[in-house]
């Protein structure tokens, strides 16, 4: 009777398991997921006794007239002591599958490919062995990868849903993360510790590729230094963050000004004066940001400072890719 | 006469005598607490536990005496006692983490 | 005891509306609680809407707003709409509005411990209220109502005087415990003993004691953020070798047991209401009574589940989760004793039981989801997602906002000697009940999905659910001001309330409606438990 | 509302039974308030104790910088006003009341000279650029460790919080003092005193640690 029970549970949670759930990219995911419906299974089962226990006295026990009379049962020791033990055995039992689980979670699995991923306002920035830097994070399928994550600023977290995992990055200091994907594609990821004004568009993808397609990325992604200096430019718009606040696409503002159609023309100053957008203005305001605050953004600018950050060929790209953008 | 009578009613009066010689005691333990300073080199590692032993039997003599605790209710006692309870619980917790992240750190 | 012969109460006795400032009536106190309190609950109740609205489609071009202009000012009103509910509202709620009326009352009283210690605390409660609506109109602030550093220390804004805001309020919340634990222990009537003061008295009491212990820790956390942001003393800021992680413990030592300080006290109020509106005694008085103290202990080792995926080590992760598992039994137990309470009893579906039902069935689904998000591995997923949002107002709003205003409208014929317009209060409930799952129900989903909290935008995937929940806002906005307008309603034209409208057995309701300035003519003397329906 | 009555000699509020009933209530209220005192210096207690296990070194070069010496007097000052304070509360209860006031006056007196100490080695720091945090001149320093800050953050928060409580102690003790005066204390009725008291003796308590955690510990 109680194992054929379990055994109708277990059924169930097979169909539970994953319900709302995004999908399952990795297998820690699937062992969530079971876990997560055997949770939804009992927790339904105690609200439909808890509620509908409720409605059924309701109903049954309404009051009739002024002078029902009712009950008097001060207590019931044996109810008392099953229902305490049974939430307290349930509770126990999740508990440890739950540590099962979450140990597997934080143990490190040795010979994974290691990424670092530094979080800061308001970017995810990717950096390989070999030296390629994205925003983008892209990993071979079936293979152990660790996330070593790093704050510049405050705290965030990593999160990708499909994968069940997040970990904050705490600055000062390093914390881990590991996942194993199964399916290829491409999974969202966010930041879900709130750091400041893009909080919510600190969003960037992870992608699942062969691990034939991730060498080859890796090989393009290293050539970058040898593209032209304006897509080299384009490149680091994108990994340094830039695109996260400045607009090129047309002259809408995000969080800074856009930059598209700006070059060469004069730009107005919080304090009123006016300066041409050109070279020197540019490279100003990239690497103290303070410095030049353009009319109507606020004071102190949100901008960090890029000084020491960024190496002149670097920055002459960026200024070359922001050119280019009339 | 009545004054004694009131005492033994309600406020328990401790004698002055007693209140000299605990202040004597303090004053003794803070040049113990000096003096067990300046042999630190030779006492170590134990120089913090004697300075916070010393400190503990100080901190005993007030409340016990100057605060009145030995002769107040239980009841107070118990809630002038859950102050330093629920403190050993922050640091305990505090501490385990603490203790168990920096011992962590090879699982990165 | 009946009416009073002379016709005064505690509203007429003394006149004039200055006379409301200086009073030292504990019933008058409260009623200066209620009044503001329920105004910071209306600024409180904008901000959510306005959070609503704006979350109603994702932005039409990234960091511009529909509603709000952008993600700071976004933050910003998640900040104040969180703060204010939690310091403003849900900490002084139950406690100082119904607890400050009603445990002198209950425990025929004429008074708390400390009546001037007790004015005290309302006039530092809305200094602090004050200092935090004046950052409002200084540089706002934007870190949520958590603090956390080191953001809490980069952003501009007025966080230090928002953090002495906060800080005030919890002096004001200390005194207002210690003022609770010693009416209790030394006010209570002649035979009113420990097991004979009503539920709602054990949960204000447990509540109390959350309130003296945890609160210190959170005043000198928030003093050291000051100290942090003023000189940049390091303790929390990684630059100087500080750790933000230890400024989470601090938080939550103090901000764990805050979430039992606003649940604890609306769980009395259920007790009373129930075995009132349903003539019968409670089941398993004792049980529910140390559940409360229960709850109200073991909540102080709990806080590290708020913490899973902070970079706390696994160990401590693992000892908070089965910790808190332990924290679930006594409040099962209490679900448990009310089910069994309404059996064979004479139920009366008056607007308060409805409330109380209310408040069964959403608690059940909160704690439910509580237990779920205690699960190490679980929650790493759902973590600072909707999933926790939609959790939380279960247990916040469909909990003790429920609870409130079920005490509000039992107790309504004893504040103020009125008798309510049932359909009105019953209607406001209907609203209240369904658009709050409508709201928070599809904010579940949302969240297993992993659509991330505090969000200003999202992705187009989670719109359709978002677009539910607003709506529902907009029922429960419509329910509270059913309520309210009944409540003023009753207040201009209610017909004159009995002693004892609904035949209840605590002592409030054995002196007049609304009492006398001294509550009992003649100090009661008591022989018996608070429910004794035979 | 409360009326207040004379029972036995006593100003008794009307929701109390008596006297002794008044003190019991009074005497637990202020109890509890010294808990939570506790509890707040606590929290900084033990994020000393934190921070100092994580970095004994930097802790020990901080306390170097400390004179010990002062210290040590400021202790003395303290238990010796602690005394005072007690015997303040002992001659209110019998009865002698120019005696209390005297030994009130002397109390305030020690925490002035303790405040005045503190003065002079405060800015004897901030003479030498020994500020908290990142606040602190390392140009000037020059320290060993560059977070050194971290330790001054703790000393200058810890040591200024009790300040802060020596000196709202002090005012306290100048207003029963001032009832003392007026003579509204005797061998019944003394409740303030004794709070004020128990209060002046959780700042001498607090600084019994203080002063090995702050000065010695190196």
């Amino acid at each position: 009777m109680a194992s054929g029970m379990l055994f109708a549970m277990l059924l169930m949670n097979k169909a539970v398991a994953g319900t709302f759930m995004p999908e399952q990219g990795t297998d820690i995911a699937r062992q969530i997921d079971d876990l997560y419906g055997f949770l939804i299974i009992v927790s339904f089962i105690s609200c439909a006794i808890l509620i509908g226990g409720m409605i059924y006295f309701a109903m049954k026990y309404k009051r009739k007239s002024a002078n029902d009379k009712t009950a008097y049962i001060t207590h019931d020791t044996r109810l008392e002591v099953l229902w305490s033990v049974i939430p307290l055995i349930i509770f126990l039992l999740v508990f440890a599958w739950g540590w099962i689980i979450f140990h597997d979670m934080r143990t490190m699995p040795k010979n994974a490919l290691e990424i670092q991923v530094t979080a800061k306002q308001w970017a995810w920035v990717a950096e390989y062995k070999n030296g390629v830097r994205s925003s983008e994070i892209v990993v071979p399928v079936n293979k152990d990868v660790k996330i070593l994550l790093a704050s510049e600023d405050v705290l965030h977290s990593f999160y990708v849903p499909s994968f069940r995992i997040k970990q904050d990055a705490v600055p000062g200091r390093y914390t881990a993360v590991w996942f194993n994907a199964t399916k290829l594609g491409e999974f969202y990821v966010f930041c879900t510790e709130l750091c400041g004004t893009s909080h919510s568009s600190m969003v960037t993808k992870l992608k699942v590729v062969s691990q034939a397609d991730f060498d080859k990325w890796l090989i393009t992604e290293s050539e970058v230094g040898l593209l032209p200096i304006a897509q080299r430019g384009a490149k680091y718009f994108q990994t340094r963050a830039c695109a996260s606040c400045h607009n090129v696409n047309d002259a809408v503002v995000k969080v800074g000004p856009s930059l598209y159609q700006r070059w060469g023309k004069a730009s107005v100053q919080s304090d009123g004066s006016k300066v041409i957008f050109d070279e020197n203005h540019v490279r100003e305001s990239i690497l103290l940001p303070q410095a030049n605050i353009s009319a109507g953004f606020a004071k102190p600018s949100p901008m960090p400072s890029f000084q020491g950050q960024l190496s002149e060929s670097e920055l002459a790209a960026i200024i070359e890719y922001i050119k280019g953008l009339n | 006469m009545a004054q004694k009578q009131s005492h033994s009613e309600g406020h328990h009066v401790t004698p002055l005598a007693i209140y000299y010689k605990i202040g004597l005691a303090l004053f003794l333990l803070t040049f113990l607490t000096v003096g067990a300073h300046s042999i630190r080199e030779h006492i170590q590692p134990f120089a913090a536990l004697v300075a916070f032993s010393i400190a503990g039997v100080k901190a005993y003599l007030v409340m016990a005496w100057f605060m009145h605790l030995k002769y107040d209710k239980p009841s107070n006692r118990l809630i002038f006692s859950l102050g330093f309870i629920f403190l050993a619980v922050l640091i305990g917790f505090c501490a385990l983490d603490i203790v168990s992240r920096v011992a962590q750190n090879s699982i990165l | 005891m009946g009416q009073h012969s002379s016709g005064k109460n505690y509203i007429n006795e003394e006149p004039g509306l200055l006379s409301w400032f200086g009073t030292l009536d504990h019933k008058r106190i409260a009623l200066l609680y209620f009044v503001t309190v329920m105004f910071f609950f209306l600024i409180g109740g904008i901000m959510a809407l306005l959070l609503r609205l704006e979350l109603f489609a994702p932005n039409v071009t990234q960091n511009v707003g529909q509603i709000l202009k952008n993600g700071d000012v976004y933050n910003q009103v998640l900040t104040y709409h969180g703060a204010m509910m939690v310091f403003m509202v849900i900490i002084p709620g139950i406690p100082a509005i119904l607890g400050n009326f009603f445990l002198p009352l209950q425990l025929g009283a004429k008074d708390v411990a400390f009546p001037r210690l007790n004015l005290l605390s309302w006039y530092v409660f809305m200094t602090g209220a004050a200092l935090a609506i004046c950052t409002f109109f200084s540089t706002k602030v934007d870190t949520g109502w958590t603090f956390y550093t080191p953001y809490s220390i980069r952003t501009n804004g007025a966080v230090v005087m928002m953090v002495l805001a906060a800080f005030i309020m919890g002096m004001s919340s200390i005194l207002t415990g210690l003022n609770f634990i010693v009416t209790v222990h030394k006010l209570r009537a002649p035979g009113m003993t420990m097991f004979r003061i009503p539920l709602f008295v054990w949960a204000i009491y447990s509540t109390a004691i959350l309130q003296v212990l945890a609160t210190p820790v959170l005043a000198i956390t928030l003093l050291l953020l000051a100290m942090e942001r003023v000189f940049g003393i390091g303790i929390f800021d990684p630059k100087l070798g500080g750790d933000p992680v230890l400024f989470q413990h601090f938080f939550w030592f103090y901000s764990h047991p805050a979430v039992y300080i606003m649940i604890l006290p609306a769980m009395g109020v259920i007790s009373e209401i129930i075995t009132t509106h349903a003539k019968k005694t409670i089941f398993g008085y004792t049980a529910i009574a140390f559940s409360s103290i229960g709850i109200a202990l073991v909540s102080f080792f709990v806080w590290g589940h708020h913490m899973f995926v902070s970079g706390q080590s696994e160990l401590a992760g693992i000892v908070f989760s089965f910790i808190t598992m332990l924290v679930g039994v006594p409040t099962a137990i209490k679900m448990f004793n009310w089910l069994a309470t309404l059996y064979k009893g004479s139920i009366q579906f008056t607007a308060p039981m409805l409330y109380a039902l209310g408040f069964l069935f959403l608690f059940a689904i909160g704690g439910v989801t509580g237990i779920i998000l205690a699960v190490t591995a679980v929650d790493v997923h759902f973590h600072d997602t909707y999933f926790v949002v939609a959790h939380f107002h279960y247990v916040m709003v469909g909990g003790t906002l429920m609870a409130i205003m079920g005490g509000f409208f039992h107790w309504f014929p004893k504040m103020f000697g009125k008798v309510y317009n049932e359909l009105g209060a019953q209607l406001s409930w209907v609203f209240i009940f369904v658009g709050f799952n409508v709201t928070f129900f599809p904010q579940f989903i949302l969240g297993a999905k992993g659509m991330p909290r505090r969000y200003f935008d999202y992705i187009p995937e989670y719109e359709q659910l978002n677009k539910i929940s607003t709506i529902g806002s907009w029922l429960i906005t419509i329910g509270f001001l059913i309520g309210l307008y009944t409540m003023i309603q009753a207040l201009r034209k209610g017909a004159k309330a009995a002693d004892n409208p609904w035949g209840s057995k605590t002592l409030e309701w054995q002196t007049s409606s609304p009492p006398i300035m001294h509550n009992f003519d003649h100090e009661p003397t008591v022989t018996a438990g608070p429910y004794e329906y035979k | 509302m409360s009326t207040n009555r004379l029972v036995d000699g006593v100003n008794v509020a009307s929701h109390y039974r008596d006297a002794t009933h008044q003190y019991d209530s009074n005497k637990e209220g202020i109890w509890l308030f010294m808990t939570t005192e506790i509890l707040m210096f606590g929290g900084l207690f033990v994020g000393y104790i934190i921070f100092h296990t994580l970095y004994p070194e930097m802790f020990a070069e901080g306390a170097t910088y400390l004179n010990w010496k002062l210290g040590f007097i400021n202790t003395l000052v303290l238990i010796f006003s602690s005394l005072t304070m007690a015997l303040g509360i002992y001659y209110c209860q019998v009865n002698q009341r120019n005696k209390a006031t005297l030994a009130l006056a002397v109390t305030i007196l020690c925490g002035a000279i303790f405040m005045v100490i503190k003065y002079f080695e405060y800015t004897h720091k901030f003479h030498l650029g020994i500020f908290p945090g990142e606040k602190l001149n390392l140009e000037m320093v020059k320290p060993e460790h560059a977070n050194l800050g971290l330790y001054f953050g703790f000393y200058y928060c810890m040591s200024g919080l009790h300040g802060l409580h020596v000196l709202i102690g002090m005012g306290l003790i100048t207003w029963v003092m001032i009832k003392n005066i007026k003579g509204e204390f005797n061998s019944k009725y003394f409740t303030p005193v004794e709070g004020v008291g128990i209060f002046w003796h959780i700042i001498d308590l607090i600084w019994i640690f203080l002063f090995p955690l702050l000065y010695l510990v190196g």
